[in-house]
């Protein structure tokens, strides 16, 4: 067991003391809120008066986690389907290529990300019209 | 009367041990900029481990190895004296002496272990060894400093040595403080020779296989002896206390400089921490004890 | 047999008990014998009765679990022998039949071990017996030489009248023959072999009271040869000190890295007579050694007994083949449980107030690193009593075996009952064998252990007393205990060994568990202990042996077998002689 | 009535809060304490593990809400299922969630605990985690931020708090279902069913 005496590496550590005087990273969550990134890719957003139903974001999704449903809300006269999809949760990755392939850029990933539940069931999300 | 002031002691320790360990980790956090919980975490920690509805158990040795620990380090609470003038808050001293107080210590280690022993669990019999092998090297500086300061008191006798110092032996005998700080760091299970609990490498050592109201018992009793250690330390070395505020700061300052010590420091491996503690420490005790008696004859 | 070995060892303890606080004393003048102004004699001073209950107890302990062990006539033939030796050393007026008996100690031993011991080991023991009785043989003629008498009444004006070259030739002769059959390290290289091999009926005696002799002749030879008081400070003093610290320390690392239980028993034995060895250096120390025997004697016999009978329901002998035998053996495992707590020194048992003993007395004579290298050893032995309890009883069994065995017979536990419930009683009331230490003390015009009640043991410095502290110790444990069993959180039992927490895999009976009885192989790579650990006196003994060896075969050559020839060299040297004496 | 479909429906839409109506003033002291109190099984399980060391650390500092680590299962009261579960994970999930004292809750990150993600027609991952376990909260999100953890940590205190969740119950009364869909998928490798005895067992110490 070889050791020697090392002045600078024991007291190098010392330094850290000062932290004491420092403000604290921490973000403290539920108080502050930290500012979501650009471009973030948070909860899916459906414009009803763009969408036009064609289900190309279901064809393209790779995890088959967009299902076209009727929809008995108001939506756009060219919508022919009648049809606007709805996320499963549970499937999605937010690989956005939903968002990329939408011929009249209805469907977007919004900012809002925070979603918790005590049931599965929950996970079947339909997006928020704007 | 003896057993109400065993009772306040006991309660005294309890929460002030409690208070000190959130303390702990509320400094802790802010050495790493955080913000850290509120200092009752600890309390609420353990609160709600007895409130856990149910405990693994291996056998009833494997009972009775938590409270043999918890046991121990009630006892030593009660044979260390608070304050060196008062009657109260003395508790057993008077039917005990320091001796008796340094092998008290380490009844509780040995109690546990036979808990851990019989777990089965192999995390924690490593813990257990690596406890152990630390344990001798961690008491030999400490040993020798106690044993000088109860040379140069002419008494085993806690209360004795805590009043008899007019110039605190931290300042007489800085020597032997410092030889004996560093047993102190390692006693307290801090850093650089926290290679006992040691949760990344072996699944919490000694605790592994302890949950529920066993691991709250360990929680307990190991803010109760801290407690007990401090006072000791302070008694010893700091010139002792009359009152609960000088107790309490003095027992603080203590605490801070061990935790801020442990908090800096990487871990030592048991070899590591064995072959330190035996070098710089014990040579400083030695040379400590030489210039005690040179100086008290 | 066995019921007469069990009648003659209760006549022996009630023999001795009966001579306790007599005044016997028989003493003959071998003049009549042609031996002229030589006095023999047998004395039942307070010290020798001392020992004597040792001896009794150790005995009356080991006739319990004689029947469990097939032993031959001639074996307890050799055994009554022996304790007729043991009493003659110890009632033994004079240093001849003090030889007689340590002599013929010796050799019953040997006769003993021949039924065990493999031939290798029987060799180290019987040359290092002769060299022990040898040199004491020597001592005592140097002795003689001054006092014209064996008495030891006489033997200290003998001392005085030595010279000083004398002094110490004798001093060191005595120490050599001491020092061998006490183990103290470095002339500890026969014990380790004869203390593994020997009968497990006989190891627990072996340790707890041959092993005492050595301790009473040392407080002879300190008592009545040298005076004790004028001891301190010189080069004696320092070399019982150093020695005994050198054997306690050693002796407990090197009792960590042991496998076998019987050998780490027998450091350990090493060790705790290392304490007793260095606490005879100080005048005062002699009480501290005195109640030392008395729990060294109580606790190697509950700890050699107990894995008596380990090994008589298993088989092995090993930490590695061993373990999880707990709940196979609940009762064997309290026991052992006792006895090394007591072993450690524990606070509640007797085995603190023997070591609270020894302490203060170095305390107060000022000796601060001999008490403070003293406590470390006792610290250090935390490691191998921990391996001892825990490669036995704790952590997993190693063999499926061990998992239908039953408690060991009774024969083994009633010995190991009464062995800890003095213990217990011991630890409860410290100060209870200090009025008859005090008389021994008195009898040898020594300072007396301050003495206020039996519960109380320690001087003005530092007492401690002992009925508080279980009492205290005992409440505040059920306390707990009660308050634990109060909570609404229910212990579940594990139903399966391997029900532990295993990082999230499940353990079979091919995992290996079982792997803390090779705790302290780290200790290795730490300086000083590593150095320790590595090196052994088996290397200077085997250099010896060697250079005699090459030496005997020089020798061996001048005998070549042809008759002629070697008369021839007779008669050279014959007329060498011849012409030299002329001259 | 232990088998099939039925059964299924039945044990996922048993009531959580189904305990709620007996518990004593004790219960609901200890409760306070639980929620304040909550130490997190340090084991990473999927991919989402790397969500975790900024939620514990400086940066989101969960020990100012009483949630910090625990080395080993038996001292834990969350187990964070952090994400995808392969076959071989489960195991070690299932044994480490049955070795913790009850209360015991599990948080799932992520989708694919929920219905299998992007690994939804792999042939080693499981794709409900709720047939396996009792899933007490599950988070959204791919993988979900430290805010989501924390959201998810925040609502789990409440309901404990409250004295709602007791999904642990639930493994005990469908024990049989939970284990034959885990032997479904893990054949005998599963871990022995002794842990799981102790729901049988009574009394102790």
């Amino acid at each position: 067991m070889k050791w020697s005496i090392d002045i600078s590496g024991t007291l190098s550590p010392l330094g850290i003391l000062a932290a004491m005087m420092q403000k604290p990273n921490t973000i403290a969550y539920p108080a502050v809120k930290k500012e979501t990134a650009v471009g973030y890719r948070g909860f899916h957003t459906n414009l009803l008066v763009d969408c036009i139903g064609c289900a190309n974001c279901q064809d393209v999704c790779m995890n088959d986690a967009i299902d076209m449903i009727k929809t008995d809300k108001e939506y756009n006269v060219k919508n022919s389907s009648q049809c606007i999809p709805r996320i499963d949760y549970g499937r999605c990755c937010w690989c956005s290529l939903c968002t990329d392939v939408c011929p009249p850029d209805s469907l977007k990933l919004d900012e809002e990300y925070l979603g918790v539940t005590q049931y599965a069931s929950d996970f079947l999300y339909m997006p928020k019209d704007k | 009367m003896i057993i109400l002031d065993l009772a306040l002691m006991l309660i005294t320790a309890y929460f002030v041990g409690f208070i000190y360990y959130g303390l702990y980790r509320n400094i802790t956090a802010r050495f790493q900029r955080r913000i850290g919980p509120t200092i009752f975490q600890s309390f609420y920690d353990s609160i709600k481990f007895f409130g856990k509805k149910e405990a693994i158990s291996h056998g009833w040795m494997f009972y009775l190895g938590p409270i043999i620990m918890a046991t121990g380090a009630i006892m030593t609470l009660f044979f260390i004296p608070f304050f060196y003038q008062s009657e109260s808050f003395s508790g057993l001293s008077g039917y005990g002496n320091l001796f008796l107080v340094l092998y008290l210590m380490l009844l509780g280690p040995l109690g546990n272990a036979m808990g851990v022993g019989v777990g089965g669990n192999p995390f924690g019999v490593m813990g257990v060894t690596r406890g152990l092998t630390r344990l001798f090297a961690l008491e030999l500086p400490f040993y020798i400093a106690v044993v000088a300061i109860m040379s140069i008191s002419q008494s085993a006798d806690i209360a004795t040595i805590a009043g008899s110092q007019t110039t605190i032996n931290a300042f007489a005998h800085p020597l032997l403080f410092i030889a004996a700080l560093f047993s102190f760091v390692a006693m307290m299970g801090q850093s650089p020779f926290d290679v006992v609990g040691a949760p990344v490498e072996v699944y919490s050592g000694p605790a592994s296989e302890f949950s529920g109201k066993f691991l709250s018992l360990l929680m307990s009793q190991s803010a109760i002896f801290s407690f007990a250690k401090l006072v000791l330390m302070v008694n010893l070395f700091l010139g002792g206390a009359d009152g609960f505020f000088e107790l309490l700061w003095k027992t603080f300052v203590l605490f801070l400089f061990v935790i801020a010590f442990g908090a800096i420091y990487g871990r030592f491996k048991t070899p590591q921490s064995v072959d330190f503690l035996i070098k710089v420490p014990t040579v400083i005790a030695i040379v400590g004890l030489i210039f005690a008696t040179a100086w008290g004859n | 047999m066995r019921v007469l070995s069990l009648i003659i060892s209760l006549l022996a303890l009630w023999g001795v008990s009966t001579l306790f606080g007599s005044e016997a004393h028989w003493q003959i003048d071998m003049g009549s014998f042609g031996l002229e102004g030589v006095v023999i004699g047998l004395k039942a001073t307070a010290l020798a009765n001392f020992f004597a209950l040792l001896i009794a107890i150790g005995f009356f302990s080991i006739s319990l679990i004689a029947s469990k062990y097939k032993l031959s006539k001639g074996f307890y033939a050799l055994l009554y022998l022996l304790l007729v030796s043991l009493f003659l050393i110890v009632y033994a007026e004079d240093y001849l039949l003090f030889f007689v008996g340590w002599e013929v100690m010796s050799v019953t031993t040997y006769l003993l071990f021949s039924y065990d011991l493999s031939r290798e080991a029987l060799i180290k023991y019987i040359v290092f017996a002769l060299a022990s009785a040898m040199s004491l043989l020597g001592g005592i003629m140097v002795l003689y030489s001054a006092s014209h008498s064996f008495l030891y009444t006489d033997a200290h004006q003998g001392f005085i009248a030595l010279s000083a070259t004398l002094q110490v030739i004798f001093i060191l002769l005595m120490l050599f023959a001491f020092f061998i059959k006490l183990g103290v390290i470095g002339f500890h290289y026969w014990l380790m072999d004869s203390y593994e091999q020997s009968s497990d009926f006989f190891t627990p005696y072996l340790s707890a009271v041959l092993s005492k002799m050595g301790i009473y002749a040392l407080i002879i030879l300190l008592v009545y040869v040298v005076d004790i008081h004028m001891i301190s400070g010189t080069w004696l003093a320092y070399t019982l000190a150093i020695m005994g610290l050198l054997s306690s320390i050693i002796a407990t690392f090197k009792a960590v890295n042991e496998d076998s239980m019987k050998r780490l028993l027998a450091y350990s034995s090493i060790a705790q007579l290392g304490y007793i060895v260095t606490v005879l250096s100080m005048a005062d120390g002699l009480g501290g050694a005195l109640y030392h025997s008395l729990i060294h004697t109580l606790v190697k016999l509950l700890l050699f007994i107990n894995i008596a009978g380990i090994i008589y329901m298993t088989a092995r002998s090993k930490f590695s083949e061993l373990g999880g035998l707990i709940y196979r053996m609940p009762q064997s495992f309290v026991l052992l449980l006792i006895g090394i707590i007591s072993l450690a020194g524990m606070p509640p048992l007797a085995g603190f107030a023997s070591k609270f003993l020894i302490y203060t007395t170095l305390l107060e004579g000022g000796n601060l690193l001999i008490l403070s290298a003293m406590l470390f050893a006792s610290a250090s032995a935390f490691l191998y009593i921990y391996k001892l309890i825990y490669g036995i009883y704790l952590g997993h069994p190693t063999s499926k075996r061990y998992e239908t065995i039953r408690e060991v017979p009774l024969a083994f536990l009633i010995p190991q009952y009464l062995l800890s419930l003095l213990l217990i009683v011991a630890g409860v009331y410290p100060g209870i064998v200090i009025p008859y230490f005090n008389t021994i003390l008195k009898e040898l015009r020594l300072e007396t252990i301050p003495f206020e009640s039996y519960t109380i043991l320690g001087s003005e410095m530092a007492s401690y007393n002992g009925f508080v502290l279980m009492s205290a110790f005992v409440g505040v444990f059920v306390l707990i205990l009660l308050f634990m069993l109060s909570l609404r959180s229910k212990a579940k039992e594990a139903k399966d060994r391997f029900d532990i927490a295993y990082c999230g895999e499940v353990p079979d009976e091919g995992t290996h568990l079982h792997y803390g009885f090779s705790m302290g192989k780290e200790l290795k790579r730490v300086g000083f202990i590593g150095v320790i650990l590595r090196n052994s006196s088996s290397v200077f003994y085997d250099y010896i042996s060697r250079q005699l060896f090459g030496f005997a075969t020089v020798f061996r050559k001048l005998y070549s077998g042809n008759l002629s020839f070697n008369f021839n060299i007779a008669a050279l040297f014959a007329l060498i002689l011849l012409w030299w004496g002329l001259r | 009535m232990d088998e099939g479909f039925l059964k299924e429906q039945q044990v996922m839409e048993s009531d959580l809060n189904s305990e709620t109506s007996h518990k004593s003033s004790v219960d609901f002291l200890m409760d306070w304490f639980r929620r304040r109190s909550i130490f997190v099984l340090a084991y990473g399980t999927g991919c989402g593990a790397i969500e975790m060391p900024p939620t514990f650390t400086s940066r989101y500092d969960a020990e100012r809400l009483g949630i910090r680590g625990a080395a080993t299962p038996r001292q834990a009261d969350v187990i964070i299922v952090s994400g995808y579960c392969s076959y071989k994970t489960l195991r070690r999930i299932i044994r480490t969630y049955e070795q913790m004292a009850n209360p015991k809750y599990i948080l799932a990150l992520g989708s694919c605990t929920v219905n299998g993600g992007m690994y939804w027609d792999s042939y080693n991952t499981i794709k409900r985690l709720e047939d396996y376990l009792p899933v007490d909260m599950y988070v959204n999100g791919c993988m979900p931020r430290p805010e989501s953890i924390l959201e998810g940590f925040m609502a789990l205190q409440k309901e404990i708090g409250d004295g709602k969740i007791s999904s642990w119950q639930k493994y005990e009364d469908n024990y049989a279902f939970y284990r034959k869909n885990q032997e479904a998928v893990l054949g005998q490798t599963v871990a022995p069913a002794y842990d799981a005895d102790w729901y049988l067992y009574d009394g102790g110490l």
